[in-house]
């Protein structure tokens, strides 16, 4: 009987289209074309969206680049340049040649994957996917160059950019990001989320893209040692960057840049939970921000520049993961939860650790992006809950203080340490090999030169006459 | 032939203005100026970068070097002293250094007539 | 009769419905359906083009930090650096607090909204709409701290900035872009509206935006007197800055920053009259520069730099509230008239007024917001009439020059009263008080050492050896 | 019978809409009426694409500022940015006035447009057009700008500004984008396209907007000379430029500019092509920068920054043609050789035609542009074929490398021809005649004095003290 | 013991190049140069800042030092003179100062085997 | 009263850290420090720009003034000298200028109560 109806109901339809079809051009258009062109037209939102998005991604490196050279010597700043300058366009061509395909290519044990390298077969969904992607991908190895500046070989960070680009970050991205059934912190197969019962969240990447960074930053560090003069008798001595100008410019370009990156991390032009996820985003910059001054003001006495705008940057990196989680509240708890962060860590890696990070990548990007993973097990809302009524991409389950339990915490624990094993552990053997090989640090003569001149034979400011030490 | 002499003095860069107008006005336009860093019993001031204090103890100063006759050097350390004067630490110093020979390049004249 | 047709109507098609729904799954989409799968899109497209067009508006505190730095001494920069980025991160905390509920929330009397703070209730339709307002809510501060740079407490400075966005600025916000029926200047119900007859209009700010941070500068400026040094026997005395590349940067990231200022403004993406709107105020841009640039070369023989870019600027703010209702051609003359009065104003402040205003910060907002207001009432075109024939948000009426009369023109002048005593009264009463409190003015000695030092215990550049004076 | 058929579908059609709008209102969609509001979201997203396209494309004036003033001494700092600053305001006026006009208003003969000067009856399309073909256009005389910088009189320059955005350009554009059916490169009724057989194909301007600025610079390098103690007995003398960091900030915004340069020439917001387009711009300039720094690195030991940072550019501007017509690799290609012609071009110039252009620009726009032109007639695919499946705006046939023959590269070569004829050749001439009339030259004595001082009476760093030679 | 001279001279910035050159090549090579500013009897020059006009009367000048037993003391005050010498006011100034002793600190060489 | 003397050290910039603080320990903490460049029997390096090499013969250098009576010049010499020394060529030199007079502008002081 169903199926008479239903025959006749295409009788009765496909007659009616014939005779629509028929009666007048002028008419001729099926709500099943119109429904195609509504997707050609939302897929054309989605990619103009993600272009866009990208691209201010990409100028982020504009902001790594003026971040690092203001909060570092003149004397270092042409080669801190290069080394921002080539890090974006290697990692142009390797994330094209290697790294898409091990992060987003055909899944092999949920660790990696293993097709799709020279973007072999791509259609522009694909481009478009592999753009976004690309501009995340090179920032891991500029974390990296940051806090080793001013005493490392080029050659060496080169080569060390590459495998960040081709294994280091599409790995780890690839057992969270790769969509896998098996994928080892996300896929439903994976054996840690069936024992945990439940997988891992990271939205735009306080782990895949600031934690790996940060971590491998701390191998880094840890291996090329201390900048001349800036221990002496186990005390930590202050060396001023030469321009907080190009400080601040950077850190603002920084922050319009997480506007495409935890914006366009939905990947849908159409969500409309880009706004929740804007919203938290800046809400905690700014929590973190005013956080990190009011402490170095009690501190001190003086509100410091460098170190609020690091604030910034640690609330922005700690609310990447949560962003389209959490309540505006939650988003503002985070930033001053990292803006605690930033100056607690800045003081524990120079005064307990002895280590010399220039410009506090560590504590910025490996400890925030950590406490920002840990945030969504402890305040995530829950797909289908509230004002995530509609979610779609967000933490699944509620976080421990929304009645979510222990569970979703434990599962971004793992992923916590999962970043600092393979970030920490695999950089420390790299960095061990490339001392070995083409050995890691310069010459004490040249770091005393400047890197400008031994490595690039080059001052960034010629005319002004400056102070060598 | 008088002798001539080349006054040097290290004073506070804020008061530079003050120390180069009553010079003019007291007919001693010529002098060069030149940015230096000093250190003397002024202490160094306390600054700070990324939450540690440090002290810097060499701050900048100005030099004002002019060259004179023997008769006009004590009217000079007069008008620098009093012009430079704040009281306070850090005000400076005056050096007079003997000076051999004066040659103005444009037009090869020497010493006296030369300054 | 008809109610039986409609019943047979309804029957026919819900029977028809049914037919299709059971004929087959891939012909299954109504024409309804699609109508709400293109309304989502079209939401879309307005959360993506405002989000966008928030970006630009958020880095133009960039573009402020550095035309700000740059048209002054490097002794201060730290401390104008920090001065702009916590106008902003502190922008952001106040006007999701408390800012957006006086401007937006419930309308009380037309003067003041009494909801929504914290964004209670939020979703994404309005943090979509908020990210857009608080990008605009601290560019009044930020033009303040402009023109008080070089000499004001830090401490008063952000005490003042909570307030701007708290209070000054919201509350004349309401008054022209709550919507309320009541809304002072703009509802249908407001007294004003209703004496003069036509409602008053500020597409994007010339006067909630720019006037109100321009005038209350004038009543900083005026409260913390000139910097030591500035006048001499009554009269000016040049101080140049130290960075005129910043200051062009700053200049043309501004004037990217108005892309999204204006072309945001019609807080609709599928518009077409943004391009109008865009197209209207590069036009009134161009012609700003133009002519300030030409006005100073035949003064003195030498086309200024820094005055130029003013002119630029002082087009830009010109434009903002008349941009969506006028031709290229009126676009152009505001534009040159702005140039005018930018040079005009500068001259007149410094020479006349004896007010110190290192960035011209009152001649471009101020009396150039002043000017777009009244602009309106000159230049209107009338929604419907000519190019505005399927304008939706431009000044109903024609003005003066196209036979609408005075009445437009009446009621902008109305608003730019209300900018002056609201923003001039109220700023000037909060820094006699911050004055008292706190102490509006560094000492003398502080001033001479520089803020940098004085109020952060830092120098932006410390390796340049620099005079002092 | 047919026509019977229709009646009764018209007049089913009429009675079911009839008795739907009847029904109720909340059911009263058609589907003609959806299509329409589709069409409306879709010029609704070309309109937003281009603008934010344009916005990017505006912000590479400040890339070319940055470029410019960072590879030059800081005595003509306050110069180039005067320069490059009225360029864009002047390319504004003049484009609306009478650029846009001679480039697409109605045809005259295949060579020049007609009419639309002052865009006189616009409408919000041709507003959107004309706003991103405004910012392609003052592109042309800031690459001349460079070339020429540190010693042009600026005045001189300005007139030459003029030109350049209402005839230079827009005629040779004419030529190639009008759309014209005449147009002498593009249109099928061209004698030269009817000689060859096939259309000219310039993506996105590596010939209208580069070769024409590239050439149009040679001209203007040779009439103006080279800097005083550029050329020492005939060796060329390196003049560092006095800040690297502003080199490299430039360079990067110029290649975010690019994502909208080529991105947006798609002129379609719906055009899922522009992800093409977009992915194989950037690899093509990575690929220029990673040889050029490898070249550079072969020569003197020392990877070369500034030369590495044109390499980029260089690889940028020859792949704007091709962009949308060929593969990953082949962009990756185009780079490659693009890095080389920067190293080769640059040390051509200075070396064999003794030619002092400061900033590289000759060679990254005049020669890469033509490489671009070229390699498109060697490597694009044709539409239709392979990856280009859908395509709508790319060289139609296939190239020499694609069994395409060698139509398409003859044609290419023509367009080289044509851009270096019209470009050197006019410019030349105007050149000549400015010289004569009002001193294409500064003094000898301005120049050593620095063209701060002598054109505006400023110092762009005044605090500074600097070297003056 | 020869005695021995600071040839102190202040010449205009672009002429640094020639005097230098000069210098190395009549067998001087060893020098040292300071920035300095200056003002004599060449009026400052007229710049302007946001429209108003303004006279920096400390004009950029150049330092160059060459410490010289007394025999080359005329020699290098002739080459400097030939070199630095435009004809225009501004042309700057040449002092002697005597000096008492030198040492060369990498070896501790004295006075005359210092230079 | 006793002479006094201007010793006038030109060191490698990055000694002056060592320089300083060995004199302020043995009890000189006066001083004033100009940025120069020189050229002595020390090369330039070579730097490049835009793939050329170039030749930058002058060198940046730190010159370090102290004036003291002349029962101090040769204690000054020997901590400098020991100090700045690294044994490569570069190393600099120290020059000792004759001083007339010394005032302190605070006080008014002259001479040996001035230093
Ligand atoms: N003995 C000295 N030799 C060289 N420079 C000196 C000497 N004494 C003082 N100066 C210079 O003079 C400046 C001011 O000296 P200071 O002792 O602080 O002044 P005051 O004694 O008046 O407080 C110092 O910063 C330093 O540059
Ligand atoms: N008496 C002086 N004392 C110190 N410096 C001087 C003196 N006279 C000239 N100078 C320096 O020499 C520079 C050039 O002097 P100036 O009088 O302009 O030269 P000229 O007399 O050849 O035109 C001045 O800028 C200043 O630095
Ligand atoms: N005769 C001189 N006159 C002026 N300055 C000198 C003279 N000789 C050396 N200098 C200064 O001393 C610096 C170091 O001299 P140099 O000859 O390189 O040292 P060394 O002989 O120990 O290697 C030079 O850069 C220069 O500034």
């Amino acid at each position: 009987m169903l199926k008479n109806v239903q025959q006749i109901g295409k009788l009765l339809i496909i007659i009616c289209m014939v005779l629509i079809a028929l009666s007048s051009p002028a008419l001729a258009v099926t709500p099943e074309e119109n429904a195609a062109s509504i997707e050609g037209v939302q897929t054309a939102l989605t990619f103009v969206w993600l272009l866009i998005a990208s691209g201010l991604v990409f100028f982020m490196h504009a902001g790594f680049s003026l971040v690092e050279v203001g909060l570092t010597r003149s004397k270092n700043t042409a080669n801190i340049l290069m080394k921002n300058f080539m890090t974006v366009v290697i990692g142009i061509l390797v994330y094209w040649a290697v790294g898409w395909g091990v992060m987003y290519g055909a899944d092999a044990a949920g660790l990696i994957g293993t097709n799709q390298f020279f973007l072999a077969g791509a259609d522009n969904a694909l481009w478009n996917g592999w753009f976004f992607q690309m501009v995340f991908a090179a920032t891991g190895a500029t974390i990296v160059s940051g806090a080793m500046a001013e005493r490392t070989n080029f050659k060496a960070y080169l080569v060390y950019c590459v495998l960040m680009v081709a294994v280091i970050y599409p790995i780890y991205g690839h057992w969270v990001w790769s969509g896998a059934d098996a994928a080892l912190l996300t896929g439903a197969e994976s054996p840690i989320v069936k024992a945990i019962g439940v997988a891992s969240h990271d939205f735009a990447g306080s782990g895949v893209v600031h934690s790996i960074g940060g971590y491998s930053a701390l191998a880094g560090v840890l291996l090329v040692g201390a900048r001349i003069g800036k221990f002496k008798d186990g005390k930590a001595i202050p060396i001023p960057g030469h321009n907080l100008t190009f400080a601040f410019l950077g850190t603002l370009i920084l922050a319009l840049g997480w506007l495409g990156f935890n914006g366009g991390s939905t990947l849908d032009g159409n969500d409309p939970y880009m706004n929740l996820v804007i919203v938290n985003t800046f809400l905690a910059g700014a929590a973190g921000a005013v956080t990190t001054m009011l402490i170095t003001w009690m501190k001190t006495g003086k509100p410091d520049p460098s170190l609020s705008a690091n604030g910034l940057l640690g609330g922005l990196v700690a609310v990447t993961a949560p962003c389209g989680s959490i309540s505006n509240w939650a988003a503002i708890v985070i930033g001053i939860v990292a803006g605690i962060i930033i100056y607690a860590g800045v003081m524990f890696n120079e005064n307990t650790l002895k280590l010399d990070d220039p410009v506090g990548a560590i504590a910025v990007h490996g400890y925030c992006g950590s406490w920002g993973l840990i945030s969504v097990g402890l305040f995530s809302i829950g797909i289908g809950n509230g004002i995530l009524a509609d979610a779609a991409y967000a933490a699944e389950v509620p976080g421990l203080f929304y009645g979510g339990g222990i569970s979703l915490l434990l599962i971004q624990l793992v992923a916590v340490l999962c970043t600092i094993v393979w970030a920490f552990g695999l950089s420390f053997v790299i960095f061990k090999i490339l001392d070995a090989v083409i050995g890691l640090r310069v010459s004490a003569e040249e770091e005393i030169m400047g890197l400008d001149i031994s490595e690039h034979g080059i001052r960034a400011y010629p005319e002004y006459l400056m102070r060598e030490d | 032939m008088a002798k001539m002499f080349k006054v040097e003095a290290i004073i506070k860069p804020l008061k530079l203005h003050q120390v180069k107008d009553a010079l003019d006005e007291a007919g001693f336009p010529s002098l060069t100026i030149i940015d230096v860093k000093g250190r003397g019993l002024q202490k160094g001031i306390v600054q700070q970068w990324r939450g540690k204090e440090y002290c810097v103890d060499l701050l900048p100063k100005t030099k004002v070097e002019v060259v004179v006759t023997e008769d006009k050097v004590e009217e000079i350390i007069q008008l620098i002293q009093s012009t430079a004067y704040t009281g306070e630490i850090g005000d400076g110093k005056i050096f007079v250094i003997p000076i051999e020979t004066v040659v103005r390049i444009r037009t090869g004249e020497r010493n006296g007539e030369a300054l």
